[in-house]
């Protein structure tokens, strides 16, 4: 399929130290403001018209290496826990989510918008809270696995995205902005654990931590975008061992299962993300490599593991 | 020995348990969060939906 | 005046701890949302005309406490350094900017944001670096005196906005947004001192600080929003020693020639804020407490030291 | 003894010079910043205009 062919993507990066956003920066800026070429015309030397418009872009970002880095500099420990099924996440009291904010909204983004903007693209940062970009329940409660015992942790700050502002969105891509979107979200429910505003009265909105691949998710449906996730690996292996057994094209519920089959790990993550991508209104998801020339455009055109 | 809030039957307490840590109630089958320790004090486990964090 | 009479109002607040954010977010809220009532009004008892459109208001803070707390959690020491003249400033070195980064786009912004969402106005954060909102020349290099050696210091990541973006702000307030802005800018010139890209090339555009009054005086000036410039006094005094000496209005050449002399220390950098809105398109500056029950609105009733 | 780089007239320096320091040329009125330190390097110190920080 050519870049042509795609009005509307959403761009998830890793903001962690193993995805090196350089490229992809580049590819962004590029695809945004229509000199985006095919690879037929680039090998044939030819340019794309120029009045050819570009494409729509939202870029969704994480930064958990950043937010580690910070905690780690500020003599903080991350927490990780496990979950009954043996899923281990972030627990962010209060403090850690201070320095959560200041990690992801404060200098991965600032850094992000600042790198796009040197590649020619008009980026605005924003936080899920901005606008309400992405709001949704609070979890403060989490049920965890310590040293074998079950046990309730309370205290998180950590959400579950209900719904995403658009039209916040589509007004920025109107003006031809690139919006580059991070965690936190705005929860509803800051009363639980939160300290009293001055006039005596808790606070009902409160910021917190949510996965930053079900926010690309969730961001691609709200948008009925296609949803490229450059992430460290080329795709979806049938077979993690053997590089010839890349999934490319997931279309019918027998791939779908075997796609789920086959992811591990992180990669289970990403497979449950464009699940939840394609059930909000996306129209194809694409997994593929951040360490690429182009990894955006390459993606678009075939590489990674699409599904649809 | 403390009373299930579930059925009302006396829960077997380990040693050491902690607040936060969910026990089982033996006669009902109810998971029950210690929600206190001095004394213990028991109180039905919040069902909470498992998430996969960020 | 009324509060009717003013369409658009730039606010600046400290983000420091010494200027409690709480009352003034408030009153910024109800501005917004066009259920303010005049003082009239609220003395009488009766509402106003629920059809009344609301102020056109965007927010400006600074946060150099949390950006000092910041470093100090990160065991860095604040620099400040003297001008030959005597104005003592924050010198920027690349580490501190990216705590600054972190303190005041990440933590301060993110918390203003929540807490005007809070008080029901729907908030948007960004930084001077977002959409190009403030950007300008760097200034790498920078006169210091120390120990009564008069040195020149390089490395200083620092600018002086030549350029704001309003309509990125038209765009936002025109959908119903407040905009929430802040520190850093976006420096043209980053090539000095700065780390190559991957692709070797240098970086041209970098974040940079500047001073939070000057950003709120170039947007107040670009918008031609009254500036309304909240502090920890109650308006500059003829005599500071006399709080029956408040200048409240200042219009003529005379008046504003009594107004710099009686500005002192960090008074003076608001009198010199208030010439550059004037002198950029502002209508008129007010100088005022931010420690009122309703800090925005009784400054633009009266309150405070106006400047026209 | 150093020359001025404006107008070539040997410039005295006082003992402990740091690199980014000021100094005046006596002959010409010159501001020199020192460059180098080893040896001692001069060059016109730039004019920056003083701003009021952050
Ligand atoms: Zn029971
Ligand atoms: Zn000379």
């Amino acid at each position: 399929m050519s870049v042509d062919e795609y009005d509307r993507v959403v761009v998830k990066i890793g903001g962690a130290k193993a995805v090196e956003p350089e490229g992809a920066l580049a590819d962004i800026a590029s695809l945004v403001d229509g000199s985006a070429r095919s690879a037929d015309e680039r090998s044939s030397g030819e340019r794309s018209d120029p009045r050819e418009e570009g494409v729509e872009l939202v870029v969704v970002h994480g930064g958990s290496t950043a937010v580690d880095e910070a905690l780690e500099r500020m003599g903080m420990e991350p927490e990780y826990v496990e979950t009954p099924s043996g899923v281990v996440g972030r627990f962010t009291d209060a403090e850690t989510m201070d320095v959560f904010k200041m990690a992801m909204a404060g200098q991965v983004n600032t850094d992000l918008v600042t790198g796009l903007r040197n590649a020619g693209a008009d980026a605005v940062g924003l936080s899920g809270v901005d606008g309400g970009l992405l709001t949704g329940a609070r979890k403060s409660a989490v049920r965890v696995v310590e040293d074998g015992k079950r046990k309730i942790r309370r205290g998180d700050h950590s959400g579950r995205i209900g719904s995403v502002n658009a039209a916040l969105l589509e007004t920025l891509l109107a003006d031809g902005y690139t919006p580059v979107a991070s965690p936190p979200m705005l929860a509803d429910g800051g009363v639980d654990g939160q300290s009293p505003s001055a006039d005596g009265t808790e606070s009902r909105y409160v910021a917190v931590n949510t996965d930053a691949d079900r926010a690309s998710a969730a961001v691609a449906g709200a948008l009925g975008a296609t949803l490229v996730s450059l992430t460290d690996v080329e795709g979806v292996y049938a077979d993690p061992e053997d590089p010839n057994t890349r999934i490319e094209r997931v279309t019918t519920p027998g791939e779908y299962e075997a796609l789920t089959d086959a992811a591990e790990g992180f990669m289970s993550r990403k497979v449950m993300a464009a699940t939840e991508a394609l059930e909000g209104g996306a129209p194809e998801v694409v997994v593929a490599s951040a360490n690429a020339d182009e990894p955006v455009r390459t993606a678009l055109e075939g590489e990674g593991t699409h599904v649809l | 020995m403390v009373d299930c809030p579930e059925c009302g039957a006396g829960v077997d307490l380990h040693d050491d348990l902690e607040v936060g840590e969910i026990v089982d109630c033996a006669t009902c089958g109810a998971e029950l969060e210690v929600i206190g320790e001095g004394p213990v004090d028991l109180d039905t486990a919040p069902e909470l939906e498992e998430d996969w964090g960020e």
